[in-house]
């Protein structure tokens, strides 16, 4: 166990970041993959609080007060997209949606 | 206003119009029509404002430089003199009468045609009067999209086929001189240690001649697509037959003004060496552009493929005056450029009159037009005169004066070149006779209505032009000649004393020995262009092998 | 001497051609066009206003000393870049004046005329603007000063020409005569342009490049003989055009197929002798080149015989009037070519007189006959339209050169230059063309005595319906007939030659000055300054030669009148009294008698080596295969080499979200290998 | 900082992270999700970010989270649907050696750096709404002009997006 160093928080700032990053890779559910996205932001913003106390830096907080409030629109206009393919499509089935194809 | 704004003005107060037409309602179409031709209207009034204080030493009369992106060196630079003031006058003459012409032809989109009008409208002029490398290089391509659109979108039944071999064409020539001119960028860094894209300064680069010769054959490249010349012309043809009226009359009267306009700012005065070098090549490929275009245009069946292949002729002359490296050459080929936007648009907007009437341009379901179309008739054959150069008339002039300086530079291409003059007369008057002569044996000719009145108000001003301009060309060469005496001395410094060598370039490798003056006899010069008669007829070869050396010291 | 009214001269006929034109252009859509009374008198009105400042023009001429015969006005400069300055200038010396006198003169007659020969067309007003047009053109072709506004008028005549031959467009066939003979021109005036360009380029490498005539002339020592050569060959092509010499005559007799004032006026009075006008006008330029004067010599008497010949074989009243313009300018440009100019020039003007007086007279004729061309269909008018008649005979006898109509002075001016030139390079050449003239005269004297002959005397063959409506002309038309006839018996008198007694050569005497450079090359030399002047021969010398041509001159005349009266007597006796020897002659003659009548099917090797080719080989060479199978399919192949690599690449494209993120997924493991190493 | 307070908080939000990629019903990642964003908003605050903790939770948990759970009862996916939507075995082995690989190189590169010096002495009002404020209200107040705006958009967007079907 031994001192907590920014180290630590960036190991496990990585392992959440690619775990959401698998998720966004094998899940076929638009609504999981989106909040795999959104474990993908997190663990960046604890990187980039990490850092900045680090430094004793603000300007990482700063970020991640922006990351938030950006992801926060992501989300909205995600689902708002998933709402709108489902009404369509009847699915959120991302294998079913290869319009990009055409 | 000082001139600064009104440039400025001039080339953005039509894409403010356009900003301005997205808050309208679609279905306002009187208001469109109405709105554009008076912004254009408007454009061609400040424009005219242009036309004083053309300075006598060839330099810009009125320029605008901002730094825009400075880290970089990139600057919102514009400018304008003796060269590119008439192509922004036919381009701002033209544009209005194009708008006026398309009333009756434009019913889809017209929100949208206006829209792209208006935005090709900033692009021409910005590509005539950038003196910033990068500006240019971006108005060229601005101007590329609203044709590709007008095209494709109101164009005939293999519109999209042609617009996009269009695009293909243009595109791959201006990639590679979007190259070129970076390379040329960092190479006038290397050598003065400043990023710099302002044409002026560039034209001080010292080159070494084996680069130059690839710049300029991107450069030349480029252009020549736009011109077009001989072998890179296929697109012309498609291009003219699919596009709507008002596209025809733009992509002749203007755009391939373009090319014969980028060798002429860009491409000779970068690289005159280079430009030596290539002269044999080019004028192959201009006289043979010069027969082949008219041989071709003779043949055609429909009318605007016709034109089209005319096109590809006359502004095969322009190339050869631009390589004739002379000013009567240099003089004539802008003329050129101006007579033929004039006669070619004009026989665009007469094409269309006759398609909107008939929706045919098979030259075959026509004649005998003069008897139910004597106006018409009357306008089509003055055109005709003008395009095939009668004396008097705007043709005239352009074609006699790049004749005359190709033959002080080159027999063997004068001659040939000359007997284009003979060509154009058959494939003109041929068409003239089949389309307007004989009786009418198409019933369908028999009640077709003359021109309106608005037609003739769209044509009238034309006609106007290319008389005065036949008559008194005086005036504009009088306001050309000092700058393309610049540009001359650039290409030829050691042919004219007078011209004054521009700051920043140097003089070693520059003043070549025994470059001979192109219609002046120089001492050292071979002794086969003094020799006169026929005996030295076969050149082509390139009368400053020797300046080329010289700079390569 | 500079003079403020020069410009009037075209200014008017350009007034008039405008007048009239909008006159027409606003009615086009009316079916009884503009007043006719309006647009006749503007017409006729504006070549007479010209005709009255030339002849002013030639009166304040006549006052100088010929050393200071010229009046010049400058408009302004017309085209100037760098040393190249081209003034919109007029120049009035004794060439053009002496040119320009005529053409107002017969001009003005022949607009008169057509106002009642058009009278019933109904492009009444167009055909006077076209009319007018052709008279600005030839006055400025006339009075330019320098090289390109002569350009300008030869274009511009040449341009009437088109619009006049084709005048009536409904008719195909004469909308294509028209073309033709544009084109034709064209082809000369490719080499006119070369002509212009080589000389002043000779003239730029000499320092002072200029296409100005006076500036030209002073420099001729300048250019070098080879130039001079080329030079004067490229305008001699230029003259063959417009004045349809061999190779480019085949345009002319088409040319018939415009209303006949406009054959009168353009393709026999005016327009075809701006070919001579341009070769005496650069007559400097020819003296400067034996080589190029013995072709045109040769041309020209080739021109001569070959045009009489078809002349002989003809049936159509107007093409054989045309054969014999051809024909008759070949003696032109002999005369030019032996290094007579003077006295080509003379055979344009009295040319012009009885040229005109017969084309008159034939559209008379028509006129009167309805419209009938073929004289195979007429004889025996000279009873029904007795001034037609009467002033046709003075043409005739003025052509037939009998002594003392105006062709007798010309044509055996021309005839004993030839005998008497002198060729270094070939010295039996001069009396080889002599004697081809020679015969050509009498051919002359033939094909014209048939044409009077079947056409006015003899039996009647008009069909019933042209008898019945049988007219003279209106007085519109008889009046410049008769006043044409004058001139063709009269005019001949300005230049008589010396010999006579009669006054001399007026007409050489005045045109001296203008030619007095000329001569210094070549043995033609001493045949002007005989005459005309004193220049370069030594009196006393002159004076020994005097004696000895006197008598070779008059044996000369007698011989040529002998041969022309013999040639008439054969011609009446086997047209009019023997109408059968002709037929079995031709009968016997057979495949040659046909190639002759077929104008020795020019116009079909024409069509056969150049036209059909050219067009053949555009559209199936150049267009089928270099341009849509060469060049568009490298370009379509292009395009698909583009489209077969994005097929190939789309499989990567497939449109799954999560397939592209594993693919970036891939770029920030592959960066991350990159920033760590 | 006390190791037993950041391990259990790392610990649950790696095991939460887990149970969002690899539930089969989004209603349970989605509450797995919730949990895993507390314990991050956790490591927040123990990072000295009181504010930006707050947020997490209130934005987050609070509101992100919630819409998510809303969407997922709108739509009311069927459980066969959902058997649909299992995870291929290939294409998890290929996604998990890039994601392995990719992490790995990154954990290995900050192995190998330099150790990182003791975090530098900080303020004491490091972190504290005032101080964030300061910041964001002067040097960035453009951006987070723009970025209010974006919200604005974002929420518009959103509402004309979803009301189209209808």
């Amino acid at each position: 166990m031994g001192e907590i160093t920014t180290e630590h928080f960036t190991w496990l700032s990585i392992a959440l970041f690619f775990l959401g990053a698998l998720g966004v890779l094998v899940r076929r559910n638009a609504i999981t993959v989106l909040m795999c996205v959104e474990l993908m932001l997190n663990a960046v913003n604890l990187a980039l609080l990490a850092y900045a106390r680090q430094w004793g830096n603000m300007e990482g907080q700063v970020l991640a007060f922006f990351v938030i409030a950006i992801a926060a629109v992501e989300a909205a206009i995600g689902l708002a997209i998933v709402v709108a393919i489902f009404r369509l499509r009847q699915t959120t089935n991302l294998d079913d949606l290869s319009i990009l194809n055409e | 206003m000082d001139s600064a704004a009104l440039l400025s003005l001039i080339v953005f107060l039509p894409t403010i119009a356009a900003l301005g037409f997205l808050a309208v309602p679609r279905d306002r179409e009187g208001f469109f029509r109405t709105a554009t031709l008076v912004v254009t209207g408007v454009v061609f009034l400040l424009s005219l404002g242009l036309l004083s204080g053309v300075r006598a030493d060839g330099g810009f009369h009125a320029s605008v430089k901002l730094p825009w992106i400075p880290g970089l060196g990139i600057d919102y630079s514009l400018g304008v003199d003796g060269i590119s003031l008439f192509l922004v006058l036919l381009t701002t003459f033209l544009t209005p009468l194009v708008i006026l012409a398309s009333t009756k032809s434009i019913h889809e989109r017209v929100k949208e045609f206006h829209i792209l009008m208006l935005v090709l409208q900033t692009g021409m002029l910005g590509t005539f009067l950038a003196l910033d490398l990068f500006l240019f290089y971006i108005f060229w391509e601005v101007m590329l999209i609203p044709m590709y659109l007008l095209i494709g979108v109101w164009g005939g039944k293999r519109r999209i086929y042609a617009a996009v071999k269009f695009v293909l064409y243009t595109i791959v020539g201006s990639l590679l001189m979007l190259v070129a001119i970076v390379c040329l960028y960092f190479d006038h860094h290397a050598q003065t240690g400043v990023f710099t894209f302002d044409l002026l300064q560039l034209y001080g680069t010292i080159i070494d001649p084996s680069r130059q010769l690839w710049y300029f054959a991107a450069f030349a490249l480029a252009f020549a697509i736009k011109v077009p010349l001989f072998p890179l012309h296929t697109w012309l043809p498609d291009a003219h037959v699919e596009a709507p009226t008002a596209g025809s009359v733009i992509l002749a009267g203007v755009l391939l003004k373009m090319g014969t306009y980028g060798f002429l700012r860009l491409a000779l005065p970068l690289f005159p060496e280079a430009a030596h070098t290539f002269q044999p090549l080019l004028l192959t490929l201009a006289v043979i552009g010069v027969l082949y275009g008219a041989l071709v245009a003779m043949v055609q069946t429909d009318i605007k493929k016709l034109v089209a292949y005319s096109s590809v002729s006359h502004l095969a002359y322009c190339m050869l005056g631009l390589f004739s490296f002379g000013l009567p050459g240099f003089s004539g080929s802008l003329y050129q450029m101006i007579s033929h936007g004039l006669s070619t648009g004009a026989l665009f907007l007469l094409v269309g009159v006759v398609y909107e009437r008939r929706h045919t341009r098979e030259i075959s379901e026509y004649g005998g037009l003069a008897q139910t179309m004597p106006w018409f008739s009357f306008v089509f054959i003055f055109v005709t005169l003008s395009s095939i150069g009668l004396p008097g008339l705007n043709g005239f002039v352009g074609e006699f004066l790049v004749l005359l300086g190709i033959f002080e530079a080159n027999r063997l291409a004068g001659v040939l070149a000359s007997f284009g003059v003979v060509l154009g007369a058959v494939y003109m008057l041929w068409l003239a006779k089949r389309f307007l002569f004989g009786p009418v044996t198409n019933e369908a000719n028999r009640r077709i209505p003359d021109l309106t009145r608005r037609e003739v108000a769209v044509l009238a001003p034309i006609l106007v032009l290319i008389v005065v301009m036949g008559v008194r060309p005086q005036p504009f060469l009088k306001m050309m000649e000092p700058s393309l005496q610049r540009t001359l001395s650039r290409v030829a410094p050691s042919s004219r004393p007078s011209g004054e060598l521009p700051p920043g370039r140097s003089a070693p490798g520059r003043s070549a020995p025994g470059a001979p003056a192109p219609g002046q006899p120089a001492p050292g010069s071979p002794p086969s262009r003094e020799s006169g008669g026929e005996g030295d007829m076969g050149l082509f070869e390139p009368s400053s092998i020797d300046s080329l050396r010289g700079a390569s010291l | 001497m500079r003079v403020e009214y020069l410009w009037l001269i075209p200014f008017f006929p350009l007034l008039g051609a405008i007048l009239n034109g909008a006159m027409a252009l606003s009615r086009a859509h009316r079916p009884e066009g503009p007043s006719r009374a309006l647009s006749a008198w503007i017409a006729c009105l504006m070549p007479a206003a010209s005709f009255v400042v030339a002849v002013i023009g030639f009166l304040a001429l006549r006052d100088l000393t010929p050393e200071a015969r010229f009046l010049t006005q400058e408009l302004y400069s017309w085209i100037e870049v760098g040393s190249l300055r081209i003034p919109l200038g007029f120049l009035l010396d004794p060439l053009s004046a002496a040119m320009l006198l005529f053409v107002t003169g017969i001009g003005f007659l022949i607009h008169v005329y057509s106002v009642g020969y058009m009278s019933h067309d109904r492009g009444f007003a167009r055909y006077f603007a076209y009319l007018n047009l052709f008279m600005f053109s030839m006055i400025t072709l006339v009075l330019g000063d320098n090289l390109v506004l002569l350009f300008v008028g030869w274009e511009g005549v040449g341009l009437c020409s088109y619009l006049l031959i084709g005048f009536w467009h409904e008719d195909p066939a004469k909308a294509a005569a028209g073309m033709k003979a544009f084109v034709m021109n064209r082809i000369g005036d490719f080499g006119f342009l070369l002509g212009m360009f080589v000389l002043y380029w000779a003239f730029v490498q000499q320092g002072h490049g200029t296409l100005i005539f006076r500036e030209m002339q002073a420099q001729a020592h300048l250019i070098g003989p080879g130039v001079a050569t080329a030079a004067a060959l490229l305008f001699f092509l230029g003259a063959t055009g417009k004045s349809a010499q061999i190779p480019l005559y085949t345009w002319l007799p088409d040319a018939m197929a415009g209303p006949t004032p406009v054959s009168a006026l353009i393709h026999a009075a005016t327009m075809v002798t701006s070919g001579i006008y341009l070769a005496v006008r650069m007559n400097w330029l020819f003296a400067l080149s034996p080589d190029a004067l013995t072709v045109v010599a040769c041309v020209g008497a080739a021109t001569a015989l070959v045009a009489a010949t078809i002349g002989l074989t003809q049936f159509d009243i107007k093409k054989v009037l045309a054969y014999s313009t051809v024909s008759q300018l070949g003696f032109m440009f002999l005369g030019v070519g032996v290094g007579a100019p003077a006295a080509g020039l003379f055979h344009v003007v009295t040319h012009a007189f009885f040229k005109a007086l017969m084309f008159l007279g034939a559209g008379s004729v028509i006129h009167a006959l309805s419209g009938e061309q073929d004289i195979r269909k007429m004889g025996g008018l000279a009873k029904k339209i007795p001034i037609t008649t009467r002033t046709f005979l003075v043409g005739w006898l003025a052509i037939c050169g009998i002594f003392p109509f105006a062709g007798f002075f010309s044509k055996d001016e021309i005839l004993y230059r030839t005998f008497i030139a002198e060729n270094a390079a070939y010295p039996w050449l001069p009396k080889l063309l002599w004697g081809v003239a020679f015969l050509a005269a009498g051919l002359t004297a033939l094909y014209m005595t048939r044409l009077v002959a079947l056409t006015f005397f003899g039996k009647s063959r008009v069909d019933e319906h042209a008898a019945h409506h049988l007219h003279e002309s209106p007085r519109s038309m008889t009046t410049p007939l008769i006043l044409l006839a004058l001139g063709s018996a009269l005019i001949g008198f300005i230049g008589t030659p010396a010999v006579m007694g009669l006054g001399g050569n007026r007409f050489e005497a005045w045109l001296a000055p203008v030619l007095e450079t000329a001569g210094a090359h070549g043995g033609d030399a001493h045949a002007v300054d005989t005459h005309a002047g004193d220049s370069h021969a030594g009196d006393s010398h002159a004076g020994v030669e005097h004696a000895d041509h006197a008598a070779l001159e008059w044996t000369l005349m007698a011989a040529s009148l002998g041969w022309s009266l013999l040639a008439m007597l054969l011609g009446w006796n086997l047209y009019l009294k023997r109408p059968e020897v002709p037929v079995r002659v031709a009968q016997s003659l057979g495949g040659l008698y046909r190639l002759v009548r077929d104008k020795y099917r020019v116009d079909e090797l024409y069509d056969a080596i150049a036209v059909r080719p050219t067009v053949a080989f555009s559209r199936r060479v150049l267009f089928s295969v270099v341009d849509v199978r060469i060049v568009d399919m490298l370009v379509n192949a292009v395009g698909m080499v583009s489209k077969l690599g994005s097929y190939a690449l789309r499989f990567f494209q497939t449109g799954y979200v999560q397939a592209y993120a594993f693919v970036i997924l891939l770029g920030v493991a592959a960066m991350v290998y990159q920033l760590s190493r | 900082m006390n190791p037993i307070v950041f391990w259990s908080l790392a610990l649950t939000s790696l095991v939460s992270g887990a149970f969002v990629v690899g539930k089969r019903s989004p209603m349970a990642s989605a509450l797995a999700l919730a949990i895993c964003l507390t314990a991050l908003a956790g490591l927040f605050a123990a990072l000295s970010a009181p504010f930006l903790f707050i947020i997490q939770i209130l934005v987050y948990t609070g509101a992100v989270v919630v819409l998510i759970v809303f969407v997922i009862m709108l739509l009311d996916l069927r459980e066969a649907d959902l058997r649909a939507q299992s995870i291929q075995r290939g294409k998890l082995l290929f996604s998990a050696l890039v994601c392995l690989l990719a992490g790995g190189l990154m954990l290995l590169r900050i192995a190998g750096a330099r150790p990182a010096p003791p975090p530098a002495a900080i303020p004491p009002d490091f972190g504290t709404v005032e101080n964030l404020a300061d910041i964001v209200f002067t040097r960035y107040v453009l951006p987070f002009e723009i970025v209010s705006l974006i919200l604005l958009v974002g929420i518009l967007g959103a509402v004309v997006i979803a009301k189209r079907g209808e």
